[in-house]
């Protein structure tokens, strides 16, 4: 493998393209027409446009797969999210004679459909939710599927009892599910969630679990390769949760003590060989209080939260990718973990109104620096920030030798985060480093619900805000005469500069 | 003599340029050479960052960013209260309610799709929907006016 | 301890005073008159004036132990450099019933005096290079103790044989340091040392050390704290040095295998323990091919490049500085290294003429991002390079699972680092990163002299360089007339924020 | 017309302005919105940094910093051969030299004291010294004239 071309966009582009460049690979990346001069673009050798603005240009598999032949690449790396955990685009990269960086078509197939996934868990002997698939047969009619599915869900609930969540078959990052309370709301939850899911996925099945209340999100770390080697390299606790997404992610999980940490490995190792997984890839479980732990899914390709257990293990995950593709055997040293890695996931949103997402230009974007801090971004200052894309801007993560210093350390680099022109949930993050929960590590998926019943509110405007403010107002019109302060012309690049926030 | 709105609430201030600083109340601000601002409240002083765009200013002091909106002197009344308007650039998935009809705090207006995600426009209040200005399918603009309800009287 | 201060500058005083905030402590820093706005300042709850501008302001041990009483401060930490590893301060800080946080004065003395240091190690066991102390007494007249070690070392040299290193016993950093080839040059050396010394502690006493020609620099780390707990924390490979000081270093060395590693870390905490060493210190040696090693000589205080040992023990070093000083136990888990760590100092100086240094604004200057990178600055955009402190502006630390990995992850680095305004050695250091000698791991103190016997020389202009230089000289008076292209007025604060370059 | 100082060669260029880009001999030259520069040259093209200060040009570009010097038209002669200027500001600590003496290539003329170190000015060439400029202790300027010494004919 000399060349991978990077089918993907953001924070985690940059992550794959600066990995092909540091692996000796020429590095290719893609751009729709808006992004032409987004960061990804600049970390690699060449980038190429892809025809269209926003999502679907990312999601054109044909023009992908023509693009790199044309470009000599060897090798696909489709990053999270877009054609990732699409099957039919990892045998069509095959089929044109590429390597795919990614488990086989069939074990994204078998893990992909939620339905089919269970069940494959099952029969290898791997503990799932309580809860039942709805088997429905398509008739190509929405009115019809939707009635059948209506029906068998109603009859279901009945036995898996409420409160139960309903999921997208074809669903991922929290879309297509529903918590469902009681019998009431079955009904508008079944059909929001198909919505969802036939937008996103083309695809409504639906099935039901039993809503495990105050279990905590544990997932586990696995990496295979084609020489029949298959490890987990531990566990990430990613309990906090805002509308079903992870936002607050650490590793090792805190209650995970040495015993648990095997079982649960060497469950994810169980579910990766019951689909001759090969590559780098995330069983999600639920796990209870008293240590017992359900299958949730398994995410066939690179997570969001992998720099924790890289940071934790020493492991590079996206270089091991890259040597699994290209045939080669994994290097990952003897399986430890040491110190504790957090990692908070940057979003343009507004935490005080429903987290919806928010858009606007990047007028600062000043990230902490110091030891112990990574942080895994695809924008910089004076990039906009456009409605046509996720909303996540960055990941940062701290890494310290204890749990307690680590969030120590994100607390002081969530300070010294300065994002100004886009609504951003930083502040939000930074009170979350001080929740009870969080800092006895009590977290579990409902963790934020109970913290903030009505909505979290940012800290009131003090009095030095509004007095800057008003400077700022005034400023524009009489700006003070302060000899050298203020901004300079464009005749001294010099004085122009802005200084580093610490 | 500038106001400042901070959410619903509208705060007015005179700021006073002194010899390259400005006082506001027992406020001192200057600008540093790098463009930062001090910020000076009795024995505390802040290093701050702030720029304005349009009618908003963003500002980052004491590990916190705020945001505040400039009422122009002169300006027309504020926002009207009882409208939605589209928080960002989107698709109307689903109206679910009408013109006339009585509604309750919390209860679900009109579903959103930006971003790929569903937002619920729900009910702040117990009112009744005044008018409804979009329809299922409707491609609607940041701010652009949903849906006016009218809230009963306390 | 509740408050400490930081008594230094530049990038080991914001690596503390980060350290001091993330472990709840308040974080005092001191800055001269000339760096009133430093970013060490910043990274402090509050920044105390010294009077006078450069290194002698923070030289005067008296005032700041003043400011540390005026302001509720409990302890002091010296960083490296200055005040760090005078005895008689540590003493005075002791003596206001403060903490000093470092080693006891009479490790300090011991260590700190080469000679002393050489005798010590002696008598504990620890071999150290064939060599001769001069001991001179002094007559208060530098005349007369020049003529009489020029006499001695004449005397001396014989024994020791030709080439010799003559140092200054209280020497460190290069300073009062002479290679000699044979006994022509060896009076001149005198002088100079000794000129230097005096210079620069007040102490001119000198002694002669066989020159072990193709020997590697490696360090260890050692740890100790007051409850009897003495450990290592392996070892750093620090051959690559241009004017006896290091400007490459790496954790582990690449030649040192895991007896090895046991058998320096024994003779390193040997040293430690004979004289009582609490806190944390570095034992240098010198290796040759076959492993034999001899005591170089012991730094009581952190070392510049901690950062390298780590990102491999994952401990960090400051924290547990402080920890030792307040009293309690070392917190550091069972020793293994993990990974490859290397650091690069990032001087302000001109490598293509003999490593002046250099001075000038930072008019850009854009570090390098990604996985695996940490930079340790003191130092931001704007700020002014001046000739009254100390060249090194920045450490750069590449950190990856393997050697290979690390070296190929500093060269991406080094490449995307930016700095315009001052001359520095960042593409000197991106050649060394290619040196057959790094490449292949076996570097040694002459290095640098073999490689670049005419010294180094930078890459030349291309037609793309010079073309560039035609524009930018031009665009001043005629600016291309581009729309939105050029920097924008200061009425658009938007527009003239330029975006980070990866 | 633009001369350039590299080292001690001049070069020559002229940059032409053509619709927003600037064509220089077959390499294309134009600002990014974000300030940097593209520089295309064959089928390469390079984002660069770039800054003016003073008569120095500072650019980024592949990786490397190169350091160009301006040469006014109409500036005076250039620095002359065999003079020996402080290369940064400091104390002269010994002056091994006198006007007359003989040296040869890589005798030490001078020492000179800055940051803490001793830097030794030597000889580049055989030659003669014409001129010594400073006496032991005298504090130097960056640029200020030290020495100068004329090259034997080769």
């Amino acid at each position: 493998m000399r060349a991978v071309l990077v089918a993907n966009r953001g924070e985690i582009a940059c992550r794959v393209l600066r990995a092909c460049r540091e692996a000796g690979l020429r590095a290719v990346a893609v751009h729709a027409e808006d992004e032409a001069g987004a960061l990804h673009t600049e970390l690699a050798d060449i980038s190429l446009p892809l025809e269209g603005s926003g999502a679907p240009a990312y999601l054109n598999g044909e023009a992908i797969i023509a693009a790199a032949l044309a470009n000599d690449v060897d090798g696909i790396h489709p990053g999270f999210g877009f054609l990732s955990e699409r099957a039919g685009f990892a045998q069509a990269v095959i089929d044109a004679g590429l390597i795919w960086i990614g488990p086989s078509p069939s074990a994204i197939e078998r893990m992909g459909d939620k339905m089919t996934a269970r069940i494959t868990m099952r029969e290898a002997g791997v503990p799932v939710i309580p809860g039942e698939e709805i088997e429905i047969e398509s008739t190509g009619d929405e009115d019809a599927d939707l009635a059948a599915t209506l029906t068998a869900v109603r009859d279901a609930s009945a036995r898996v009892g409420f409160p139960l969540l309903l999921k997208a078959s074809a669903g991922g990052g929290g879309k297509g599910m529903r918590a469902v309370e009681s019998a009431d709301g079955l009904d508008e939850a079944v059909r929001g969630a198909r919505r969802e899911a036939i937008a996103a996925f083309g695809d409504g099945r639906v099935y039901l679990e039993r809503l495990l209340r105050g279990a905590r999100h544990v997932e586990v770390q696995v990496l295979a390769d084609a020489h029949g080697t298959t490890v987990h390299l531990g566990e990430r606790e990613c309990s906090v949760q805002r509308r079903h997404q992870k936002v607050f992610e650490e590793a090792p999980c805190a209650v995970v003590d040495h015993e648990q940490r095997q079982r649960m490995g060497e469950a994810a190792i169980a579910a990766a060989e019951a689909v001759n997984y090969v590559g780098a890839g995330t069983v999600e479980f639920l796990m209870e209080d008293d240590g017992t732990f359900h299958f949730l899914e398994m995410n066939t390709r690179i997570q969001v939260e992998h720099p924790i257990t890289e940071l934790v293990t020493g492991v590079d995950l996206v270089r091991e990718q890259l040597r699994i593709a290209a045939g080669e055997p994994m290097t990952v040293p003897d399986f430890a973990m040491r110190g504790h890695a957090i990692e908070v996931r940057i979003y343009a949103e507004d935490a005080a109104n429903g987290f919806l997402p928010s858009i606007g230009p990047l007028a600062v974007f000043r990230p902490p620096t110091g030891p112990g801090l990574r942080l895994d971004t695809g924008v910089r200052e004076g990039d906009e920030v456009s409605p046509s894309y996720d909303p996540m801007l960055a990941k940062l993560i701290a890494h310290a030798p204890s749990r307690a210093e680590a969030l120590q350390r994100m607390r002081r680099a969530l300070d010294d985060f300065v994002i100004l022109g886009t609504t951003t949930n930083v502040a939000f993050l930074r009170d979350l480093c001080d929740l009870e929960a969080v800092t006895s590590a009590k977290t579990s998926t409902t963790t934020l619900d109970e913290a903030y019943p009505n909505g979290w509110a940012p800290r009131p405007a003090s009095e030095a805000v509004l007095a800057l403010g008003a400077v700022l107002a005034s400023a524009r019109s009489s700006r003070p005469s302060g000899g050298e302060a203020g901004p300079a012309g464009p005749s001294s690049p010099f004085l122009s500069l802005s200084r580093r926030y610490p | 003599m500038v106001d400042l709105r901070v959410d619903e609430a509208v705060h007015e201030r005179h700021p006073l340029s002194r010899g390259g600083a400005w006082e506001v109340g027992d406020v001192r601000v200057t600008q540093r050479p790098d463009g930062r601002w001090s910020v000076q409240h009795g024995t505390t002083t802040h290093i701050a960052h702030g720029t304005r765009i349009g009618d908003v200013l963003w500002m980052h002091i004491d590990g916190r960013v705020h945001r505040l909106e400039v009422v122009e002197a002169g300006a027309g009344a504020t926002e009207e209260e009882g409208s939605f308007t589209a928080p960002m650039p989107g698709g109307v998935l689903e109206v679910l309610v009408s013109a006339g009809d009585a509604v309750s705090a919390g209860q679900a207006l009109l579903v959103l799709e930006a971003m790929k995600m569903e937002h619920r426009v729900t009910a702040p209040y117990d009112g009744t929907v005044t008018a409804v200005h979009v329809a299922q399918g409707d491609r609607v603009q940041q701010g652009e006016m949903l849906l006016e309800v009218e809230a009963d009287e306390a």
